[in-house]
């Protein structure tokens, strides 16, 4: 169905893709895997048509192709589910389904009638019900992963790339997607899958594609490979241990954290909890269930409805980012692009970014101070960036996500909320990030982490909360941290969970 | 001051008739209400013009009854909805300062055909059918004065830099063409350059600056302004380039106080003539007279006065005052000169109006 | 430490690797060696102190736009502040020097009353700057004509003249006030923890928050820069007339925000330098000085102002895609 | 689920909730006017202010289809004017040509809004300097043409500005009837919503197959286009081609774009709300004419309607 030859893709100072050759055939899904930066995204976009290669060929459908742009393709029929969502956020729904290909009437105007009806269908195939006339802009996160996901099932589809499409939804809509996926590819679809979450792989590839740090590590069979070889593949060497050993913290003395009856509507309802010193407290539950909003709240930087929030025996009601972080507060937001780091600046400005006031001078910023103090938390972090100087728009989610660890812990010196610390990151970064959270902790600050991969927050949490719709329905302890537990409590009606604690 | 009172200049000089017209059919009782629809008040001439015109008014209360102002900032085509919004509120005369020359001769025959007659000041349109009279002080005139009284300064010789007002603004055009008409007469005369201003001391500055640099300051014999706008930022060029009393080419231009300050103070050979503002209170009551069905001339001159500094009348130009007769040296130099009001202060003015 | 081994090779080659940098001044250059090729004059210590004398209150209107334009806004209300600034200056009808000081801090003060106002119009209403800082523009420029009547009268103290046409020691002294503003904000904006989180908050006004920074604090505080810099730069510019008029500075909000883009400043905020966005008023003002010296008529004026505007900004935009 | 088609007619309109501050402000306007004035109130001058705003209206759809993909077009008021030239001159030379010369005007236009957006896209400057560039060069040749007022129509043409059917203004009519016709456009067609796309998120647009640069380059032709329209209406109201006469329509053009719920970046809007920034502009004109108070005080009552009407209720997420 589609066979490249020899790609390769030079932006200025990286070499993306060198002399990669890839296959893959009608009827099969076909994983494609590597580290971050491994220049997966860059391959596909090769293949729609988004990049055009310096070098090598394109044959699809049987046919030597050469795209100008992204439409060439897919009038070819190549649909892609990008990384990046591909959405408009002033249209609606429908509109997004249906871009460029809306159904018309006879006098060639858009059938709105028709077409909300056909996306109506469309999105009960997926099994996930929106308003289709509602604007993109009002969707969660996780509504407007759905919408990407059903513009594939408009038209027809010969070849449907799916990067990282499972990054923001929650578990149950990921089975429907894994459905759909099967059943197109019984239809004679080929499928090209990216994800970082090997269980996903192993779930639905039927072959799987490396690559390292632009170059083809292999392609194989998923049957001839068991977990370990396949990491060995990306990474290059042996994963022993993914998750770093629990240590139980000391709850003897009086929490770092305590938050009462807080709540910030209509996301956040009456929650509360302690955090202790050294303690990694999980924060589990579906991807809307109002996680990020406590820390939001916890934070101060959306507005709370009501209730308290003190550190250590200092209640501060008057709360705003500046004031939590002047507490000793940190927050490590879910979105690295959009509200983390300044793309146009450089990585020793991102990491000093919450203490400025400490590299104040009389006669202004210390800038000698500043690049030294992040040339240390490049070294702590081994952060993959050619100096202090440099920026960090180029660098790959890895080590963005652990410059953003940089100016979190030289900023924070008791609380440090993680929210989805690990997502879009490879495996390889994710064990160096599990053992960075694990020393933090160590290091006597307290952790609150927010993830939506469960493995991790087994793997990691001595205490977990589990939220639904803006309440804490439950929370697990000790040897009750496992998967199934939590999902109960993620999907439980409240007043049943409130039963099953009593 | 005792200026010029003579017949209009330009009565003695215009080869067409100036008809007078019969506005008998105009002739209603008052009080009447009168709508002027004024161009802009965006400069400090159109400022004081406008203070004229309420002048005018004032000195008419017993006639008027309502007096309603528009202004167009300059923009002509807010000035014809300006005309027709008036036009709604039934005025029986229509006075109108028009913002360029030709774009509303439209709605200016419209109004008269309704019946409503138009006078118009300062700039007229095209079709005589548009209007009932035109009050002016002429642009030719002036202009052809003061390029004469240059071009006699200089003996007929001489490298001059012509600063017109605003390009494309129908008084900028008539004056410069006059003042090049003149010139031409003259073979020794050679114009070196010819650089609209915009009526702005500061791009008279900037502009005067930059050609000095040009052609070096002792290598101009003269400049040529329309108005001591612009002319008193050249001056301001010379002196920054280090060229200080007398050793300032001859100059010309009025309206502006402070361009008279400069020559008073300086001394060089000058010329002002001011485009005077006081046509807006002779426009009024020539409007009442054209509401109580007296005669009025189709054009009126308003006349101007030419001040020239002690020492440099010419053959043909002799001054109306002297210069330090005329210079108001206690007064701000933005001062406008010659709207014919008594003790005239444009902060401290006011004056009684109807309703 | 390593910047300062860098060996000279690499200074050239960097030329060649990043050519975005080196554009604005290698326009300069083009400009300068143009003018001089056409008018020998040119580069005379007169002309020069002309120029720059000229350059001066459009280059301290630039300063303040470049720190709006970095927070990701614009400010068309300059023009009608120089103005107004002008008009209050004479207000006071003062004769004495003494007074100047008084007359400075009182247009300040009103100054950063106005960019205050646009400040929280954009940031605490989330008006579109544009049209804010557009009807700033025509309110102030309504009280301004309604103070004066149209015709503004009242006398400015002679060192106002000093001020925006002397010289010092053959240096103008608006030049002078110039650079000195120059290396305060400078200093402010490249030196100074406020400077940073200026590019912080230009950047990404999300992230600025979330790190501690109150983004709208420090949006506001560039629009009353701004504004304090065009009420200065409007009494430097009377200073330079010498008359008041009721539209000083006319059409030097669009010139302001044209010097910023060619002297780099994004027009979506966050990236820029002051020093380019003086070598942008540079460049505008010797495009006006070169075609007047050519002589040409003002049609032509225009015509060769636009395509080098397009141009500049052309090779600019150019040379920062990757 | 069913969609039938009268449960959506108010959406199908898909107004912004923020213009009903600027239906409140027209209302405010109009009673204001019923109150200080017996002649404000009237059929006949109603049906002049619809007039009187026509040309506003032309200029600001233009601005507004520019606006919506992302851009910006300071080049109105140089296209107007240039329009009026080109036209008058023609056809006072050749009279004959008066029916075709409007439309040779409006693909004029067309052409030079279409060169704005092809050097936008080649170029990558951004269209507030791209168009403020080319305003720059078409000024300069129109003065190069002339420096005064010239040329000339035929009489009959002032009926387009001046002329009424029944007693409703043809220039009225034809505005609105551009309005409609945008407005069907960008909601019923294709390429119309492929404008909120580019505007909205042009990489999207992009890998979404949209052929983003035609749409551009459509929206700087229509501005062209409607900016010519304007000056054919400058010119059968007033007669001749002027060359300043479009300078003061290009920054009007764009408040009512903002007014009527456009953000300046792009994405989103509807031109039904820029009519009502039309519609509220000139009749706050008309009312203040009314009042008979001084200029000076209506500029700074205009510039505080402007601020109230798009400061009231708080949009969320800024662009410029
Ligand atoms: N537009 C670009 N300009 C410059 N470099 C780029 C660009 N896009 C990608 N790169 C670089 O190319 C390399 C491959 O990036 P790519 O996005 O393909 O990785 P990936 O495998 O998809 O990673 P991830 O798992 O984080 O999505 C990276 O080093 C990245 O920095
Ligand atoms: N329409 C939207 N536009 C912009 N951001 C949104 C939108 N909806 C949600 N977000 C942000 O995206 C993130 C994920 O939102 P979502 O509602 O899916 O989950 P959540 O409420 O944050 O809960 P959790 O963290 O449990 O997933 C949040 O930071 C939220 O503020
Ligand atoms: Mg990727
Ligand atoms: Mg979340």
């Amino acid at each position: 169905m589609i066979r490249l030859d020899g790609i390769s893709k030079i932006f200025p100072g990286v070499k993306s893709l060198d002399n990669v050759t890839f296959e893959s055939v009608a009827g099969e899904v076909h994983a494609l895997l590597g580290e971050n930066g491994a220049g997966k995204s860059t391959l596909i976009k090769t293949v729609s048509g988004a990049y055009i290669p310096d070098e090598g060929t394109i044959h699809f459908d049987g046919k030597k192709r050469k795209w100008n742009s992204p439409k060439e393709a897919k009038d070819a029929g190549i649909h892609i589910i990008y990384q990046e969502l591909v959405l408009f956020h002033e249209l609606s729904v429908a509109e997004n389904i249906f871009i460029g290909k809306a159904p018309l009437t006879r006098f060639g105007t858009i059938d709105y009638k028709t077409m909300y009806e056909r996306a109506d269908e469309i999105l009960d195939r997926l099994g996930h019900h929106i308003n289709v006339q509602a604007l993109v802009k009002s969707l969660s996160v996780a509504d407007q992963q759905m919408v990407e996901i059903a513009k594939a099932l408009v038209g027809e589809t010969k070849l449907l790339v799916l990067d990282e499409p499972t990054a923001v939804i929650s578990g149950r809509e990921a089975e429907l997607l894994f459905e759909r996926i099967k059943l197109l590819r019984d239809e004679g679809v080929c499928i090209i899958y990216i994800s970082h979450r090997l269980e996903e792989i192993f779930s639905i590839a039927d072959r799987v594609t490396v690559l390292k740090d632009g170059q083809l590590v292999g392609t194989r069979s998923i049957e001839e490979l068991d977990r370990d070889q396949l990491v060995g593949m990306m990474v290059g060497r042996e994963l022993k241990d993914i998750f770093p050993p629990k240590r139980i913290p000391s709850l003897e003395a009086a929490p770092v954290l305590t938050v009462r009856n807080l709540c910030a509507l209509p996301k956040v309802r009456d929650v509360s909890f302690d955090l202790h010193a050294g303690e990694i407290l999980g924060i589990a539950g579906l991807v809307g269930a109002g996680r990020s909003e406590v820390a939001h709240a916890v934070f101060g930087s959306i507005p709370r409805s009501s209730g308290t929030v003190s550190l250590g025996s200092e209640d501060f009601n008057t709360p705003s980012p500046r004031a939590s972080i002047d507490r000793g507060l940190g927050f490590l937001t879910e979105d690295r692009k959009e509200e983390g780091l300044m793309m146009l600046l450089d990585t020793s400005a991102n990491i000093s970014a919450p203490v400025l006031p400490e590299f104040t001078t009389a006669t202004g910023l210390d800038r000698a101070h500043e690049i030294q103090v992040a040339r240390d938390e490049i070294d702590r972090f081994r952060i993959a960036v050619p100096g202090p100087e440099s920026g960090v728009s180029k660098l790959s989610g890895g080590n963005q996500q652990k410059v953003l660890f940089g100016r979190w812990t030289r900023a924070c010196r008791r609380v440090l909320i993680l929210d989805e610390p690990t997502r879009g990151i490879d495996v390889g970064a994710k064990v160096e990030i599990y053992e960075i959270i694990r020393q933090l902790a160590d290091d006597g600050l307290g952790i609150l982490l927010i993830s939506s991969e469960l493995p991790e927050i087994v793997g990691l949490c001595t205490r977990v909360l589990v939220m639904r719709e803006g309440f804490v329905t439950g929370e697990v302890e000790g040897s009750r941290i496992v998967e199934e537990t939590i999902m109960r409590y993620a999907t439980a009606e409240r007043e049943s969970a409130a039963l099953d604690v009593a | 001051a005792d200026g010029y009172d003579g017949l209009p200049r330009t009565f003695l000089w215009n080869p067409n008739f100036n008809e007078v017209i019969d506005t008998s059919s105009y002739a209603g009782d008052g009080p009447f209400t009168i709508g002027f629809s004024n161009a802009s008040q965006g400069d400090g001439w159109l400022g004081t013009f406008y203070h004229s015109v309420q002048y005018g008014v004032s000195e008419n209360l017993d006639k008027i009854g309502r007096f309603i102002v528009t202004d167009a900032n300059g923009d002509p085509t807010k000035q014809i909805s300006d005309i027709q919004d008036l036009l709604e509120q039934g005025i029986d005369l229509l006075l109108v300062n028009p913002a360029t020359a030709d774009a509303l001769d439209p709605i200016l025959g419209r109004t008269m055909r309704r019946g409503v007659p138009v006078v118009t000041v300062a700039r007229r349109v095209e079709s005589d059918s548009s209007f009932v009279s035109f009050v002016t002080a002429s642009d030719t005139a002036l202009a052809r004065m003061s390029a004469t009284w240059m071009a006699e300064t200089l003996n007929g010789k001489g490298r001059v830099v012509l600063l017109p007002g605003l390009a494309g603004a129908s008084p900028a055009e008539m004056r410069l063409q006059a003042a090049k008409e003149v010139f031409a007469q003259f073979p020794g005369i050679e114009i070196i350059d010819t650089q609209y201003t915009g009526w702005s001391p500061a791009n008279g500055r900037q502009i005067m600056a930059a050609i000095i640099q040009r052609e070096g300051a002792g290598n101009i014999d003269g400049v040529w302004a329309d108005s001591g706008l612009q002319g008193s930022g050249s001056v301001e060029a010379f002196i920054g380039a280090g060229v200080t009393g007398a050793d300032i080419p001859p100059h010309t231009g009025g309206d502006l106080n402070g361009m008279y300050q400069l020559a008073h103070e300086n001394g060089f050979p000058f010329a002002g003539i001011d485009y005077t503002p006081s046509i807006g209170a002779a426009a009024v009551h020539l409007s009442v007279d054209v509401l109580e069905g007296t005669p009025v001339p189709q054009r009126l001159d308003v006349n101007f006065q030419v001040v020239i500094s002690p020492g440099h009348e010419t053959r043909s130009i002799s001054a109306d005052v002297l210069l330090p007769d005329y210079v108001a040296m206690d007064r701000p130099g933005e001062l406008i000169m010659g709207s014919g009001i008594p003790d005239y202060d444009p902060t401290s003015f006011s004056v009684e109006l109807p309703n | 430490m390593s910047e300062a081994a860098v060996n000279p090779s690499e200074g050239i080659s960097k030329i060649f690797r990043q050519p975005g940098r080196f554009i604005v001044p290698l326009s300069l250059v083009l400009l300068v060696g143009t003018a001089t090729l056409l008018q020998p004059s040119f580069l005379s210590i007169n002309n020069i102190q002309d120029i720059l004398t000229q350059a001066a209150p459009l280059a301290l209107v630039v300063l303040g736009q470049a720190f709006v334009i970095l927070v990701r806004g614009l400010d068309l209300s300059v023009a009608s502040l120089m103005a107004s600034a002008a008009v209050l200056a004479t207000a006071f009808n003062a004769t004495s020097d003494a007074m100047i000081p008084v007359i400075f801090l009182v247009t300040i003060v009103v100054s950063a009353g106005v960019g205050l106002i646009n400040g929280l119009l954009v940031t605490k209403r989330n008006v579109s700057p544009f049209l804010a800082t557009l009807a700033m523009m025509i309110v102030l420029q309504g009280i301004r004509f309604y103070y004066t009547q149209g015709a503004p009268s009242g006398s400015l103290p002679e060192g106002f003249r000093v001020l925006g046409a002397g010289r010092l020691a053959g240096i103008p002294v608006n030049m002078l006030v110039f650079f000195f503003f120059f290396c305060i904000l400078g200093w402010l904006l490249h030196k100074s923890s406020f400077g940073r989180k200026i590019y912080i908050t230009g950047g990404n006004p999300k992230s600025a928050n979330l790190v501690g920074i109150h983004a709208d604090r420090v949006t506001i505080i560039c629009y009353v820069i701004c504004s304090v810099m065009a009420g200065i730069a409007g009494l430097f510019l009377v200073g330079f007339v010498g008359t008041v008029d009721n539209w000083v500075g006319r059409g030097y909000e669009l010139d302001a925000i044209v010097a910023c883009v060619l002297g780099g400043i994004m027009l979506t905020g966050g990236k820029g330098t002051l020093w380019g966005a003086a070598t942008g008023a540079l460049i505008l003002i010797l495009i006006f000085n070169i075609v007047i010296i050519l002589g040409l008529p003002v049609q032509a004026q225009l015509i060769i102002k636009g395509i080098i505007i397009i141009f500049v900004a052309g090779l600019f935009s150019r040379s920062t895609q990757t | 689920m069913a969609y039938s088609k009268s449960r959506y007619l108010v959406r199908r309109l898909q107004l912004d909730p923020s213009l009903i501050i600027v239906i409140l402000l027209l209302a405010i306007v109009v009673i204001s006017g019923f109150v200080l004035s017996d002649r404000f109130g009237t059929t006949r001058n109603f049906m002049n202010v619809l007039e009187q705003s026509s040309g506003l209206g032309f200029a600001s759809i233009g601005q507004a289809m520019v606006v919506i993909v992302g851009g910006i077009d300071l080049s109105i008021g140089a296209v107007v004017t240039a329009s009026t030239i080109f036209m008058a001159a023609i056809v006072d030379l050749h009279p004959g040509l008066m029916i075709p010369m409007i439309f040779g005007t409006l693909l004029f236009g067309a052409m030079i809004g279409f060169c704005n957006g092809y050097i936008t896209i080649k170029t990558g400057v951004h269209p507030l300097i791209v168009t403020l560039g080319t305003a720059s060069i078409l000024n300069g040749s129109v003065l190069i043409y002339t420096l005064q007022p010239t040329g000339g129509v035929p009489y009959w043409f002032e009926e387009f500005a001046y002329g009424r059917i029944w007693n409703v203004p043809i220039s009225g009519l034809v505005m609105l009837l551009c309005f409609a016709l945008v407005w069907l456009f960008l909601r019923y067609f294709q390429a119309g919503r492929a404008f909120y796309a580019v505007g909205g998120n042009p990489e999207a647009a992009r890998l979404s197959g949209i052929q983003s640069n035609r749409i551009i380059l459509l929206a700087y032709s229509a501005s062209g286009f409607f900016a010519a329209l304007a000056g054919v209406y400058f010119v059968s109201r007033t007669g001749v081609g002027d060359p300043r006469i479009g300078d003061p329509i290009t920054l009007a053009s764009i408040t009512p774009v903002i007014i009527g719920g456009l953000i300046l970046g792009g994405g989103k809007g509807n031109v039904l709300g820029v009519l009502l920034g039309v519609i509220l502009i000139s009749l706050l004109s008309n009312l203040l004419n009314y009042m008979n108070i001084s200029t000076f005080i209506q500029w700074v009552i205009q510039g505080v309607i402007i601020i109230i009407a798009v400061s009231v209720y708080v949009h969320k997420g800024k662009k410029l």
